[in-house]
């Protein structure tokens, strides 16, 4: 799908933090640390699917970018600005050519108003559109998600969680944006209406040039749609790496164990394969372990892993791990040397 | 749970000054005529008292240079040459009641010990028949007795005490003398003041079964009966439809059907699952109703004319002796402050979550 | 059939909501034998979960109604049991887990008091005994250190370990059946793995026979022996679960299937998927359900609802007028 | 494993054929789903629909005032009196001094061609009809006045407290908790006193007291819808679309939020009249002699001993004013059965 190589977002050691306050008089004692020190770069048209466990500051990372939650620090570089420092009406006007699509298709509908005041809303904020325009743009993105045009009327509660999840995506398509994120925009549904959903956004894709930031703990579905697949555990990016490269070589053990764990629709395949299922839970990110994160899980970690961080390097072109045990190819010569 | 225990106390001293502050800021609406019994028994009588007054006590000072006299009180040598305090709410002095001749700190002496007698025949009923009456409700929902029920908690919540309390008298007093108003019948004043009779506690009720004078106690009783009514029927109504509510909501939960699906008989399961839950938010409730409570006697015990502070308060308040009633109301919100802080505790130890937080 | 545990047959729930009466199962028939293990798979609101509560009578009433049907435990019909008789089965010979282990744990008793409950009640031992044969459950289960964590609440496990009580709780009596609803939707999928990993483990060491119940079809793979797809509040086909998966003969089956993105195919391809939505039940089809999404629809389909037949394979039986395989009306 | 997902969700033809059927109102329309669910459930049970029929029947009574009761004199909020004894009349017993004219209804309805007492004098030879009838428009007067203050204060506050956070929520909040701390009606009672001899003795010094100690429910009810819609996905979906703060707060988070807290407010009403009543029985508010239920009511503190003689000074302004708090809670009852959460999305 890459029809073109140019970076389209570039974050740069983004960092969302939520304060914790304990103790007698509320004061803070610590952070969550939800998103810790994460970079990576999404290219013009192509997608990059975002996977982990539940906690593992996907989500959070999503919404940091929009700034929907404040960064603690860091940089988001969108078509040459700096998303995470600019002033609030900057911010406002940049809205227009960055969006996402919420999870949960009850709850991030306004059951209060109509589905033509919820797409058009983002026109009126503009001011790029009124009345009757905004009738047909509506109707236009109505057909656009496959949805009946004569729906405009109604309000959201009168739909299905698959509709609503249509709606909620002609919201975000409604000024054109080049970049959307798609913040879990599956999971709350049933399977067979999953497929429909998917389907959607790569039609949508292809006909209106759009990047997607597809994050998902469903490791089928991001390998069905993704271009490149970064893999978070406790709040950094353990493995990023084209599609074929993480889900057929794997090298961090955490990105392997949960490939593994990925339940098959084929008995036969588990008569095969043996799965590697991780001991223990994954600790809080308010108190990661020392080192390496995911080190209290590993099956391979030793001694050193509890003190050192391990960086993301290049072990391969385009391949990148965070992991004292996967070194590249050149190193590890001079490591057996 | 230390931490929420440290917080809830460390509250304690900010109510205590908002309160104070919202009393005092009453008081200034007063002239400094009526403000100087807070420092004096003797009602200034022509200007130079008043401007004596005035001055000694600094009545026309700033607002918090007041308020800081009101709370520690104003120091002088007395004749002899001592030095005495004048007011000074910090030491119980909360001034001189004009309309009862005499200082705001005795009427609660002598008064208190009644309210808080009819109060705890109150509370217990309040809490054991409320919550078992909204519990059952919840179980039988829909069925002749939770109808029944909801019935009776939007009459109870309806009925106006002193209507109610009047009714009562039309038909227990006026009709046949079964129960009578007042605190308790002549003979047995007269036993009180003859010092026969021991006051251990100055609860009558409680101080006649240790006294083991059971004539006494069905005195205490015949004259407390229709206040107790009266205070518990509209709590009884509150807390049935919290009870049932909250219940009704937790029969709802996983948990409940988990219990189900372990055995366990339909009894254990309301009993030991799901009423236990269903009590946090009654808890948290119970504050709010003791609050409630305190404001109820101030008309129960003026249609009873039962000599508590409830009524202390409502006859300043008809004789517009502000002072007194708010002597009364600093008395009262600090009895809040205190059970609504034992309230939260008791809620920290019945829920895990906070107990082990 | 000596070692046929549960027959269900011509089961009926309906709920009576605000909006009308939901008819959430609509006659359904299953059996389960010994030491076997049933997935039960179908979309939210086809009527798994109650089906699996109806049998054991825990659909809550009102506003939930068993209607009609049976469904024989060892030849006894619970649905005709009496309170005491049926809470004696309940927990001993059938337990069930819940999809989330956060609600389903009573979050103001302690993990010791909630797992003695069954002990106590159904093996009638002491309180030493029960807090004994807990820590030696929690142990089985996995959780460390459960003679000091017996006396921790709920909210002190991690999701996981939650399950994992619920799993020892469930079993504590060596029930001859375990009825899992959806019990691992709401856990990650590593964990998801752990969870599965175990309670395979523990067919293996206790031989109980399990129904699981769950919207996973990868999950239902890895541990069925046979499996029941519903839709609609129907079982709609039922076959071993090689059968199913090679040779699936029910277009919603061949439709679910088809909708999942396959991991191990290395081109990227559209995927299938079903038009329309699953049916809102507020009356009882008369009709195939499944018409209205159906690619195959026949006029037959329109005019009569089809009954679960034997097809093809030994033991693979479905509900379809119309053979997939030719097109054409069976 | 929840209950909502056993119950089936989504829709197919016959819903979709149900679902076009259904034409949306303007009520539906004005009102939207949410609130709209909210009306008309209020409608649906036989208790609400009762405390409707009652709250509509004070309503009638108090615009019907004069033709009711016509009143005496140059103000129709004083009670007429039929002299000065001390001892109450009995219900029926004619009038004799200042006999008011009699109004229309009564000579075909009765056949009786004298003005009565019809429903007794209390002590002073208040006429007890008259206190009851005029008395509705005083309740409404000041249930409404306070209602809408105490709801305006209670919002501000409230909405202030949710849209800052920090420390503004903080102090308002803990303001809120100290006047909570206190007994209401003690010191709606205080207050009212000290500020009788400021403002004289009228319905203002209760009524001011009743808004000053009663806002802080729909403080801590609004304070925390808004903080709850705050937090739900839309509001952020919005703000992700660009959309400016001012109108996130007035299209998205308030109209979300306040719908509850006015629904329930104007339901307080039977709630101000009832503390208001309990007031003025304790001789706070209205000179002597106003019509206003609790006033008349108040009356009978003189004469307990003898209230079985008696009985009509407390009957029925009691049972007036019962039935009036009655009607305002059976509405409220429902009220809070149709905006329970659980209710919620099981449109």
């Amino acid at each position: 799908m890459n029809t073109d190589n140019q970076t389209l977002l570039r974050v740069e050691n983004l960092v969302k933090h939520f304060p914790i306050y304990r103790g007698v008089i509320r004061r803070k004692v610590g952070a969550v640390r939800a998103v810790d020190d994460v970079s990576f770069e999404i290219k013009q048209g192509e997608t990059l699917g975002l996977v982990g466990e539940s906690g593992c500051g996907k989500t959070t990372t999503g919404r940091t970018i929009l700034r929907l939650y404040e960064p603690t620090s860091g940089h988001v570089y969108f078509k040459g600005q700096d998303l995470a420092h600019l002033k609030p009406e900057e911010m406002r006007k940049a809205r227009k050519d960055i969006q996402i699509i919420f999870q949960d298709p009850y709850a991030s509908l306004n059951p209060r108003m109509t589905v033509r005041e919820i797409i058009g809303e983002p026109m009126l904020a503009f001011g790029i559109a009124s009345g009757k325009e905004i009738d047909d743009r509506v109707a236009e993105l109505l057909d656009l998600v496959s949805l009946d045009h004569n729906y405009a009327s109604r309000y959201p509660h009168e739909f299905s969680g698959g509709q609503r999840q249509r709606i909620g995506v002609a919201r975000a398509l409604a000024m054109k944006p080049s970049f959307i994120v798609c913040d879990e925009p599956i999971s709350a549904l049933d399977v067979s209406i999953q497929a429909q959903i998917v389907n959607l956004l790569e039609d949508l894709q292809r006909e209106l040039n759009l990047t997607y930031l597809f994050i998902a703990h469903d490791l089928s579905m991001v390998r069905h749609i993704s271009d490149r697949v970064a893999v978070m555990y406790l709040g950094i990016i353990v493995e990023l790496a084209n599609r074929k490269d993480v889900y057929v070589n794997p090298l961090h053990p955490y990105t392997q164990a949960l490939l593994s764990s990925i339940p098959v629709a084929d008995p036969q395949f588990y008569e095969e394969h043996q799965r590697i299922v991780l001991e223990g839970d994954v600790p809080s990110p308010a108190n990661p372990p020392s080192g390496c994160r995911f080190r209290t899980r590993c099956p391979i970690a030793d001694e050193h892993c509890a003190e050192v961080q391990p960086a993301l390097r290049e072990i391969t072109p385009g391949h990148f791990v965070a992991c004292l045990k996967v070194t590249p190819i050149d190193d590890q010569e001079e490591v057996i040397n | 749970m230390t931490n929420y225990i440290i917080r809830r106390l460390l509250l304690v001293p900010v109510l205590l000054a908002g309160v104070t502050l919202i009393i005092f800021g009453m008081l200034q609406l007063l002239g400094p005529v009526e403000r100087s019994a807070l420092y004096v028994v003797d009602f200034p009588k022509n200007e130079k008292q008043i401007d004596a007054v005035i001055k000694r006590y600094g009545l026309d000072d700033p607002f918090f240079v007041q308020y800081w006299r009101w709370l520690v009180g104003v120091q002088r040598p007395d004749t002899q040459g001592n030095i005495v305090r004048d007011g000074g709410i910090l030491y119980g002095d909360f001034g001189y009641s004009r309309t009862a001749s005499q200082e705001v700190i005795d009427i609660i002496k002598n008064r208190f010990p009644n309210t808080l007698d009819l109060a705890l025949w109150t509370i217990f009923p309040m809490l054991s028949v409320g919550i078992w009456m909204g519990v059952k409700a919840a179980v039988n929902q829909n069925k002749f007795f939770d109808q029944a029920a909801r019935i009776y908690s939007i009459i109870g919540t309806s009925f106006p005490t002193f209507v109610f309390g009047l009714l009562l008298l039309m038909l227990l007093y006026a009709n046949n003398q079964w129960f009578l108003p007042g605190k308790m019948s002549d003979w047995v004043s007269i036993l009180i003041y003859s010092g026969e009779f021991k006051q251990y506690t100055h609860l009558l009720s409680i101080d006649a079964l240790l006294n083991l004078r059971l004539d006494i106690f069905w005195d205490a009783l015949r004259h407390m009966i229709m206040p107790i009514i009266t205070l518990s029927y509209i709590s009884w109504a509150t807390f049935v439809r919290v009870t049932r509510s909250s219940m009704l909501e937790t029969l709802r939960m996983d948990y409940v059907i988990t219990a189900r699906s372990k055995g366990l008989k339909e009894a254990d399961v309301i009993n030991k699952h799901a009423r236990p839950n269903a009590m946090l938010p009654v808890v948290t409730m119970m504050g709010g109703s003791i609050v409630g409570l305190l404001g109820g006697v101030v008309i129960t015990e003026t249609v009873f004319n039962y000599p508590g502070i409830g009524k202390a308060a409502a006859d300043a308040a008809a004789q517009l002796d502000v002072v007194t009633i708010l002597g009364l109301a600093i008395f009262t919100g600090l009895i809040l402050i205190i059970s609504n802080l034992v309230v939260d505790i008791l809620y920290a130890f019945i829920d895990p979550r906070v107990r082990l937080s | 059939m000596t070692n046929q545990l549960l027959n269900v047959r011509g089961l009926e729930t309906q709920f009576n909501t605000p909006e009308g009466i939901v008819h959430a199962v609509n006659g359904v028939s299953f059996s389960l034998d010994e030491g076997e293990t049933l997935g039960v798979v179908g979309e939210s609101g086809c009527g798994k979960s109650v089906t699996m509560l109806s049998c054991l009578k825990l659909v809550p009433m009102p506003p939930g109604k068993i209607v009609a049907g049976h469904a024989f435990f060892k030849g006894e019909d619970m649905l005709t049991m009496d309170n005491d008789e049926i809470r004696k089965v309940r927990g001993a010979q059938i337990s069930m887990i819940f999809q989330d282990p956060m609600t389903s744990l009573n979050p103001v008793m302690s993990i010791g008091k909630q797992m003695a409950e069954p002990l106590m009640l159904h093996l009638g031992i002491t309180k030493e005994q029960a807090r004994n044969r807990s820590i030696e459950l929690l142990e089985m289960v996995g959780i460390p250190q459960a003679a000091d964590r017996l006396k921790d609440y709920p909210h002190q496990y991690s999701g996981g370990m939650r399950q994992r009580v619920m799993i020892a709780m469930a079993l504590s009596c060596m029930p001859q059946i375990l009825i899992a609803d959806e019990p691992t939707t709401a856990l990650d999928v590593t964990i998801q793995a752990q969870i599965v990993d175990l309670v395979k483990r523990l067919r293996e060491e206790l031989g109980m026979a399990i129904i699981w119940i769950t919207h996973d079809l990868g999950v239902v793979a890895s541990i069925a022996n046979r499996v029941s797809v519903m839709y609609g509040g129907f079982i709609i086909e039922e076959a071993p679960v090689k059968d199913l998966y090679a040779e699936p003969l029910h277009p919603y089956t061949i439709g679910l299937l088809n909708s999942l993105p396959k991991i191990n195919r290395e081109e990227r391809q559209r995927l299938y998927s079903i038009n329309g939505m699953p049916p809102m039940l507020f009356k009882k089809p008369k009709v195939c359900p499944f018409a209205p999404r159906c690619e195959f629809v026949k006029d037959h389909c329109w005019q009569e609802n089809p009954v679960l037949e034997s097809y093809g394979r030994d033991g693979h039986r479905v509900a379809c007028w119309v053979d997939v395989t030719s097109g054409r009306e069976r | 494993m929840t209950e909502m997902t056993t119950i089936p969700t989504g829709d197919n033809l016959l819903l979709d054929e149900a679902k076009s059927d259904r034409k949306i109102g303007w009520l539906e329309e004005f009102l939207g789903p949410d609130n709209y669910r909210i009306v008309t459930g209020l409608f649906k049970t036989p208790a609400s629909i009762i405390g409707f029929i009652l709250i509509f029947i004070f309503i009638l009574v108090a615009i019907l005032a004069p033709i009711i009761a016509p009143p005496v004199g140059n103000d129709p909020m004083k009670i007429p009196r039929d002299g000065f004894s001390g001892e109450p009349q009995a219900p029926g017993s004619p009038w004799k001094k200042n006999v008011p004219e009699i109004p229309f209804w009564y000579e075909p309805l009765t056949g009786n061609k004298e003005w009565v007492h019809l429903l007794g004098t209390a002590q002073g030879q208040y006429d007890i009809f008259y206190g009851i009838v005029w008395g509705t428009r005083t309740a409404f007067r000041t249930g409404v006045i306070v209602v809408i203050a105490t709801v305006l204060i209670g919002v501000i506050l409230g909405s202030t407290a949710a849209y800052y956070g920090g420390w503004v929520d903080n102090l308002i909040m803990r303001i809120t908790d100290i006047f909570m701390t206190l007994p209401y009606i003690m010191m709606a009672l205080i207050f009212s006193s000290v500020l009788t001899p400021i403002l004289g003795r009228s319905l203002l010094p209760p009524m001011i007291a009743m808004i000053t100690f009663g806002w802080m429910g729909y403080a801590r009810i609004i304070r925390s819808d808004i903080l709850s819609i705050k937090e739900r996905d839309f509001v952020l979906a919005a703000k992700a679309s660009g959309v400016r703060s001012g109108r996130i707060l007035f299209k998205h988070v308030l109209p979300n939020a306040i719908f509850p807290t006015l629904v329930l407010a104007s339901l307080g009403i039977g709630d101000v009249v009832l503390g208001f009543a309990a007031l003025s029985f304790l001789g706070i508010g209205t000179e002597i002699g106003y019509a206003d239920w609790g006033q008349v009511l108040s009356f009978a503190r003189n004469w307990i001993t003898s209230l079985n003689r008696y009985w009509y000074i407390v009957v029925y302004p009691g049972l007036t004013l019962t039935l009036f708090v009655m009607g305002w809670n059976l509405v409220g009852d429902a009220m809070r059965d149709v905006l329970d959460p659980r209710m919620r999305g099981k449109s």
